[in-house]
């Protein structure tokens, strides 16, 4: 419905949305209304952009902007295809509610260096649609070190030993991964095929024919563990380490914006440079989910033993990151689509669980669930939404979850996959064991005495609660009507 | 005068074992100022090295700036410095 | 490390005394050195430049600007000494105690030097000057200016040498030889002639090329000459002093 | 014999540089005394110096300033004269040697200012107080 | 009057070193303004020279003297050397306009002397980038290394053992350069460049051990001049005991342009396959590279005092450049090219951030760096930039200068190479990194934040912002600003000036 030259310049005000509201913030820093204006103003223009693109996205075609040629053969390009704006959609839409939380979070507790934080979570947000939009793997690479870069001061916020000890961690497995990995991995693949840009599409790679399957295999496991932000078992020590930043940035970041630019990666790499076939044919899909699975189950089981809320959240996103990574591997349409799905409805979930988190931290306080029975009754709303959002993670019907297990489980029939299956059933198992005590011990467990006999413990503030129900709600209408974002993934496949 | 061979190679070979022992003394002697004036002794030699292979501007060159100054200079420094060398 | 390098000299020094076997014999006159661009300077040297001494030809004409970065190390060597050494003296400098006792015994010295002193320098003036024709040219002429004034003040003292060449002219000497020759480079390149081609003053001294530019070498020398009688006096001045120009040699 | 002979005389200026020039690097090298390298410097520079003029001698020919016939002809053949280049080239390599050797002096004089030494284990150990 | 720029480039800011001695009485202030002038000029002509040989797309010989060249002495600035000849033109006015406050320190009374080594130091580098002569690039290097030793001496105290040290290497190293183009000159009867290249194209010079002997030479020197790996023992202390402007000035230029001689002599006077067919080191020497690469940066790690961290990083660049040379392939000799121009701007950048850190903390040590980006927020950003470009981060110069060579030595095969880069950018990535989060946060844990907050108290703490002063600000940021500028137009620069000079061997 746009002229057809809108289409080349709205991935562009997509990505400097935010790029633009940097200098704003940083130099409003005295009057913090005219600053959360501006990031507000910032969202909203990157939301309203993406979306304008979903119509002429969902007519078909693909649009390419090239930025800046930076080398004779390769440049920084721009690409939206359905399989980027799904995650565009996803990430610009809960850029605005995480916006309105954190200004509740950051006025409840009169934190410090409030101007620096804006600065930092605008850039990574300005990172995570250019890793969305990215047209070749040098452009994802480069925002995929911007990211790496602008989330470090958001999980060093508090600046003490924990703190600074949870962001080196975080740095050193990031930079380890990209620099150590991938950078390598990625120019083999330069000196190989010449271009890195992504095929059209998910069957045939850019890996040319004649490559050996040893050199193929190496490049596959570097660019699966390279991303170390996707949490692959050995790679994930950093998630539960960033934990120690403040709750806004682990419910964007760690359950939206960073971990899922790794999964991103990772299966843009998986689907568009080795595609479907090279990897059936190298039986490299199955290798990627065994691995996977076994980081499902290992990290669900920590996840069990983890009594800090937010630690448990951390453990939880590992595993469910990995779900997406499976139905990837899996290779077969049906489970490539329930992987695809999952980004969405994994965040929508994952977000509410973590607004509820620190809700419940502002208002009472309390950071192990141990001390949280008896809770529910009175901060009704915030336990509710993080009942429908335990519900979505286990894949119970009416929820969002659910319609992932399902076409997992289709994915993993049809690729005839029996263990995948017992593997899907088993975390099934377990999301119910960690997730169903939390909301039965809040809502029937007797409130301990400092819970009962503290009058102050009430309802979060408002502006908290509006995105914690509005997210929950969402995370419910997908799982009712899962076609608006199927139609999306669907076009991936055909 | 022109350079052949018959008469002059002695000659020649007399400078050059010359300028080796002087090269020699001036590194192993332990008094720096002695071993500077025999450095002044090894420049010398050097000119008449020069003039016997018919480089008579660099010999010249080599008697005033190589022999004359730089020895000049090294005694001056020679003579601020510790006047005994360890080695 | 030190017999570690012990060893390594030995070995280079037995492979590379083998390795004169392929070098041409010494002195014959077919040697690639002698049949390449030797035989050009002389054959053209004499008809371009009208120089009989092809060494000051070559040095001050055909390769000059090797010759203006040449004097231009000179100059650079004076400037390094002067900012490292120099500095207002301190009292009891280190000199006195290792410098020998000089007890009047310089009437002899004084003696011969007023009589040397004059015809060096006039030597010195003859060899600058006569550079085309006799073996000599700048470097030499000025070398034994510079070894004038370093005679003076060995007979003498230090003092009675600065008096006469005083540290502030020796500096503006060391500057104005070498703005001299890069001077005359620069007129040759407004006459419209490359950098350093003399065949520019032709036109300013109303001769013909080959004469302009022996006069170019000339006034090269002279430049040339003017710098490095400077810079010897001031290494001399500094050296002797350690920097504080109290007490000579 | 007389093979042999000529191939010492045709060769024994490049073994007498190299000589030298192993000796004056050694004495850069292996030598304690700053004074002592700084003598060595000179050695092995001027030992190169040998090599490059070595260059320019030839049979029978004579100081590279043009002579003239009695009747003011200039004799130009090339087989009378040395190579006039080398001559050049070693002009400036010895300016530049006396350069490099009175910065170094400076230098030196400078150490024994500070250090009070100029050995350079003595050095070392007055740098490490 | 056009065709004379050229000669422009070297002869003014020779004028200009002479002029400095003489205006002594003038004041500090005429003197600086003079060498400032002068090396803007000197820069404006080396931009014309380049861009008219970019137009022509062929190298411009200019004869000295009206002499054809293998009798007389020329000038030959091609893609190449061009490219070296702005870098330097840009290095040397950036460090000279920085130079006001941290110079006029150091030695008060005789700064225009000090000015007058500095704009030779200047001359010098820039006439052995454009030097058409063997012996006229021998001059070159002993003026360039006779104005460093003056201007690293000024550091005072122990920098006289060190330049002592510098002095003994550094006329070891000439002076085998010396006598391997003797050995040259004594097979071939000629000093042109152009001149030898054909000579020594001759088949029967192909297998002469002299010629081989006068290459080991020649390497031999360049290499000691260059501070690679084995032979570096001279530059940590030369350089980290320099006062803050010759460091400035001397850290980016001297050794790239080493390199940049290297280059030249291999790749012109002695063609490419002469050098990996005939002298077979290239594994040797990637070897070297790579030991020079990571125990650079290890001994770097391991650095208390800041400046010699980042003396020892510049040893391990040169491991880069030289690992890229002998990679035998264009991407190599593209990414050496490259990082030649990349390094002298990100080792500007990092020594007048450390430097600028210095002249306002007065601490050299590590944990001068506390909370920077408060205090000194523009000289914070600059090093971040700078520490992102060595460890390689998209946007900025380093990581294609990495991406070059890296797909150099996949081609060629060379995987200690390759992971001997991966290893050294890691560990440049931990060395930055600590001080980066010491400058970032400060240390602010001992006022008591704890995670809970229960104190509120308002946005930044009390301390004031003391920046730079705008003489060390502007060159600052406009280094900062060039690194980045040079990552983003490295398609220009590759095609425009590296490709036409890729030897034709490759």
């Amino acid at each position: 419905m746009f002229p057809v030259s809108f289409y080349q310049i709205a991935p562009v005000i997509a990505l400097c949305a935010s790029l633009l509201a940097v200098p704003l913030i940083a130099v409003s820093g005295r009057h913090p209304n005219l600053r959360e204006f501006w990031t507000f103003a910032a969202a909203a223009l990157k939301f309203a952009m993406v979306l304008s693109l979903t119509g002429w996205i969902l007519a078909g075609n693909v649009i390419t902007v090239d930025l800046i040629n930076v080398l004779p053969d390769i440049s920084i390009q721009l690409r939206v295809d359905s399989f980027g704006m799904v995650f565009a959609l996803v990430s610009s839409f809960l850029w605005i509610a995480a916006a309105l939380y954190t200004v509740g979070y950051m006025r409840g507790l009169a934190e410090h260096a409030q101007t620096r934080f804006f600065v930092c979570f605008a850039l990574s947000l300005c990172a995570t649609i250019g890793v969305a939009f990215s047209g070749n793997l040098l452009t994802m690479y480069l925002f995929y070190e911007m990211l790496s870069l602008s989330t470090y001061p958001l999980v060093a916020h508090h600046q003490d030993r924990e703190g600074r000890g949870g962001a080196r961690k975080y740095l050193t497995f990031l930079l380890g991964g990209s620099v150590g990995m991938v950078l390598p991995a990625m120019i083999i693949l330069f000196s190989l095929s010449g271009n890195l840009d992504f095929a059209d599409n998910i069957y045939g790679g850019i890996i040319p024919q004649g490559t050996g399957n040893l050199l193929v295999t190496i490049l596959f496991v570097a660019f699966l563990f390279g991303f170390a932000k996707n949490g692959i078992m050995p790679m994930h020590a950093w998630l539960p380490g960033a934990m120690v930043a403040p709750t806004p940035v682990s419910a964007l970041l760690h359950a939206v914006a960073v971990v899922k630019v790794g999964v991103f990666c990772t299966a843009r790499v998986m689907l568009y440079i080795f595609g479907i076939d090279v990897m059936d044919e190298l039986n490299l899909g199955v290798a990627a989910a065994y691995i996977v699975s076994f980081t499902i189950v290992t990290a669900s089981i920590i996840a069990l033993t983890k009594d800090n809320l937010k630690a448990r959240l951390a453990y939880s996103t590992i595993s469910q990151l990995s779900y997406i990574i499976l139905g990837v591997a899996l290779l077969t349409p049906s489970a490539v689509q329930g992987g695809l799905i999952h980004i969405v409805n994994h965040a929508f979930a994952k977000i509410t669980l973590f607004f509820c988190a620190g809700a419940i931290y502002v208002a009472s306080r309390k950071k192990n669930i141990s001390e949280m029975s008896g809770l529910g009754r009175v901060m009704p709303f915030t336990f509710g939404a993080f009942a429908l959002a335990s519900l979505s993670m286990i894949g119970a019907p009416p929820v969002g979850g659910f319609i992932t297990k399902w076409y997992l489980l289709v994915g993993a029939l049809d690729a005839g996959q029996t263990a995948i299956i017992l593997v899907l059933l088993a975390s099934t198992m377990l999301n119910v064991a960690y997730f169903g005590p939390v909301t039965y011990k809040a809502f029937f467990g007797k409130p301990n005495d400092s819970i009962s006999e503290n009058p102050k413990i009430k309802e979060a503030p408002l502006i908290m609660l509006v995105p914690i129900v509005a997210a929950a709600i969402i995370s419910v209408l997908l799982g009712i009507f899962p076609h608006i974002m199927m139609q999306f993934v669907r076009m991936v496949t055909t | 005068m022109t350079w052949d061979a018959n008469l002059l190679w002695q000659f020649d070979m007399l400078i050059l074992l010359m300028m080796v022992i002087c090269a020699v003394a001036a590194l192993s002697l332990k008094g720096l100022v002695s071993s500077a004036v025999v450095t002044g002794a090894y420049s010398f030699f050097t000119c008449l090295m020069w003039t016997h292979m018919m480089a008579v501007d660099v010999a010249f060159t080599e008697a005033a700036v190589g022999a004359a100054v730089s020895t000049v200079i090294i005694v001056a420094t020679a003579q601020y410095i510790n006047p005994w060398s360890k080695d | 490390m030190k017999p570690f390098a012990r060893i390594i000299l030995f070995l280079c020094a037995v492979m590379m005394l083998t390795a004169t076997v392929d070098l041409p014999d010494w002195a014959d006159p077919g040697s690639p050195a002698s049949t390449h661009l030797s035989p050009g300077f002389i054959e053209q040297g004499y008809h371009e430049t009208a120089t009989p001494n092809v060494v000051t030809a070559v040095l001050a004409d055909y390769r000059s600007y090797d010759t203006l970065f040449e004097s231009v190390v000179v100059f650079a060597a004076s400037l390094v000494v002067m900012l490292v050494l120099r500095r207002t003296s301190t009292g009891t400098s280190r000199i006195k105690h290792f410098r020998p006792k000089r007890e009047g015994r310089d009437t002899i010295l004084r003696g011969a030097a007023q009589s040397i002193i004059p015809v060096m320098q006039i030597f010195a003036l003859y060899v600058l000057f006569h550079g085309h024709y006799s073996p000599g040219g700048g470097f030499q002429g000025g070398v034994i200016f510079g070894a004038s004034f370093i005679l003076l003040s060995l007979c003498y003292s230090l003092k009675f040498a600065m008096q006469r060449f005083k540290e502030k002219m020796v500096l503006i000497c060391c500057a104005c030889g070498a703005l001299l020759y890069a001077g005359i480079g620069a007129v040759c390149l407004a006459m419209g002639w490359n950098f350093l081609g003399y065949a520019g003053l032709a036109g300013l001294l109303g001769v013909t090329d080959v004469m302009a530019r022996s006069h170019g070498i000339l006034a090269v020398e002279a430049g040339v000459g003017i710098t490095v009688m400077a810079v010897m006096v001031s290494l001399y001045y500094d050296l002797a002093s350690g920097g504080d120009m109290e007490e000579g040699l | 014999m007389d093979e042999f002979f000529f191939f010492i005389v045709a060769k024994y200026n490049y073994w007498a540089s190299l000589i030298l020039l192993f000796i004056g690097l050694y004495g850069m090298i292996a030598k304690n005394n700053l004074m002592k390298k700084i003598i060595g410097m000179v050695i092995f520079q001027t030992a190169i110096l040998i090599f490059f003029v070595s260059i320019g001698v030839k049979w029978g020919a004579s100081v590279p300033i043009i002579r003239f016939f009695p009747d003011k002809q200039p004799l130009l053949d090339a087989t009378a004269y040395a190579n006039p280049l080398p001559h050049v080239l070693i002009l400036t390599a010895i300016v530049v040697g006396v350069a490099v050797l009175g910065v170094a002096l400076a230098i030196l004089q400078n150490i024994q200012r500070i250090h009070g030494t100029i050995e350079e284990d003595e050095i070392l150990e007055d740098m490490r107080k | 009057m056009m065709d004379q720029t050229p000669v422009f480039i070297i002869a003014i800011p020779l004028f200009a070193s002479l002029l400095l001695t003489l205006i002594g009485p003038l004041g500090p202030r005429v003197a600086y303004g003079l060498l400032i002038g002068a090396l803007s000029l000197s820069l404006g002509a080396s931009l014309a020279t380049m861009v008219r040989v970019v137009q022509t797309g062929q190298a411009i010989h200019y004869y000295m003297g009206d002499w054809l060249p293998p009798m007389g002495i020329e000038l030959v600035i091609d893609h190449l050397s061009a490219a070296v000849l702005v870098m330097i033109g840009v290095c040397a006015l950036l460090s000279g306009i920085y130079s006001m406050h941290t110079a006029g320190q150091d030695n008060h009374d005789r700064l225009n002397n000090y000015y007058a080594l500095f704009s030779l130091l200047v001359t010098g580098l820039l006439g052995m980038a454009s030097a058409g002569d063997v012996f006229n690039l021998y001059v070159l290097l002993e003026i360039s290394a006779l104005a460093s030793y003056g201007l690293l001496a000024r550091g005072g105290g122990k920098a006289y053992f060190a330049t002592f040290k510098y002095l003994v290497m550094g006329t070891i190293g000439a002076c085998f350069y010396l006598l391997g183009v003797g050995y040259i000159y004594i097979m071939t009867g000629s000093l042109n460049m152009a001149d030898l290249a054909d000579i020594l194209s001759r088949e029967s010079l192909q297998e002469s051990v002299s010629i081989r002997i006068g290459f080991t030479l020649i390497i031999l020197g360049i290499w000691t001049k260059m501070a690679l790996f084995p032979l570096h023992a001279w530059l940590p202390n030369a350089y980290s005991r320099a006062g803050t402007a010759t460091a400035c000035l001397i850290a980016p230029l001297m050794t790239k342009v080493s390199v940049y001689i290297m280059l030249r002599m291999m790749f012109t006077v002695f063609s490419a396959d002469y050098i990996f067919n005939q002298i077979a080191w290239s594994s040797l020497v990637i070897y070297m590279a790579s030991a020079a690469v990571v125990l650079g940066m290890i001994t770097a790690f391991a650095q208390r005092d800041m400046r010699k961290m980042l003396t020892y990083i510049i040893v391990a660049e040169i491991g880069y450049m030289t690992g890229g040379a002998w990679l035998a392939n264009t991407a190599g000799y593209t990414g050496a090219v490259y990082h030649i121009l990349a390094d002298g701007l990100m080792t500007l950048s990092l020594f007048m951030a450390v430097g600028a850190i210095i002249y306002r903390t007065g601490d050299t040590s590590a944990n001068a760096m506390q909370g920077i980006f408060r205090r000194m927020p523009i000289t914070a950003a600059v090093f971040l930039i700078g520490a992102a470009s060595i460890v390689g981060i998209p946007p900025t110069c380093g990581f294609f200068s990495k991406w070059y060579l890296l797909q150099g030595a996949v081609q060629a095969g060379a995987w200690i190479f390759v992971a001997a880069l991966l290893i050294a950018g890691l560990m440049a990535a931990i060395i930055f990194f600590r001080l980066l989060e010491a400058a970032f946060f400060g240390n602010l844990d001992d006022e008591g934040l704890s995670v809970g907050h229960s104190a509120p108290h308002s946005g930044t703490g009390a301390v004031q912002m003391r920046e730079a002063p705008l003489t060390m600000l502007v060159p600052l940021a406009v280094a900062g600003a060039a690194l980045l500028g040079l990552g983003i137009y490295t398609n220009e620069v590759v095609t425009y000036l590296i490709r036409w000079s890729v030897p034709a061997g490759f």
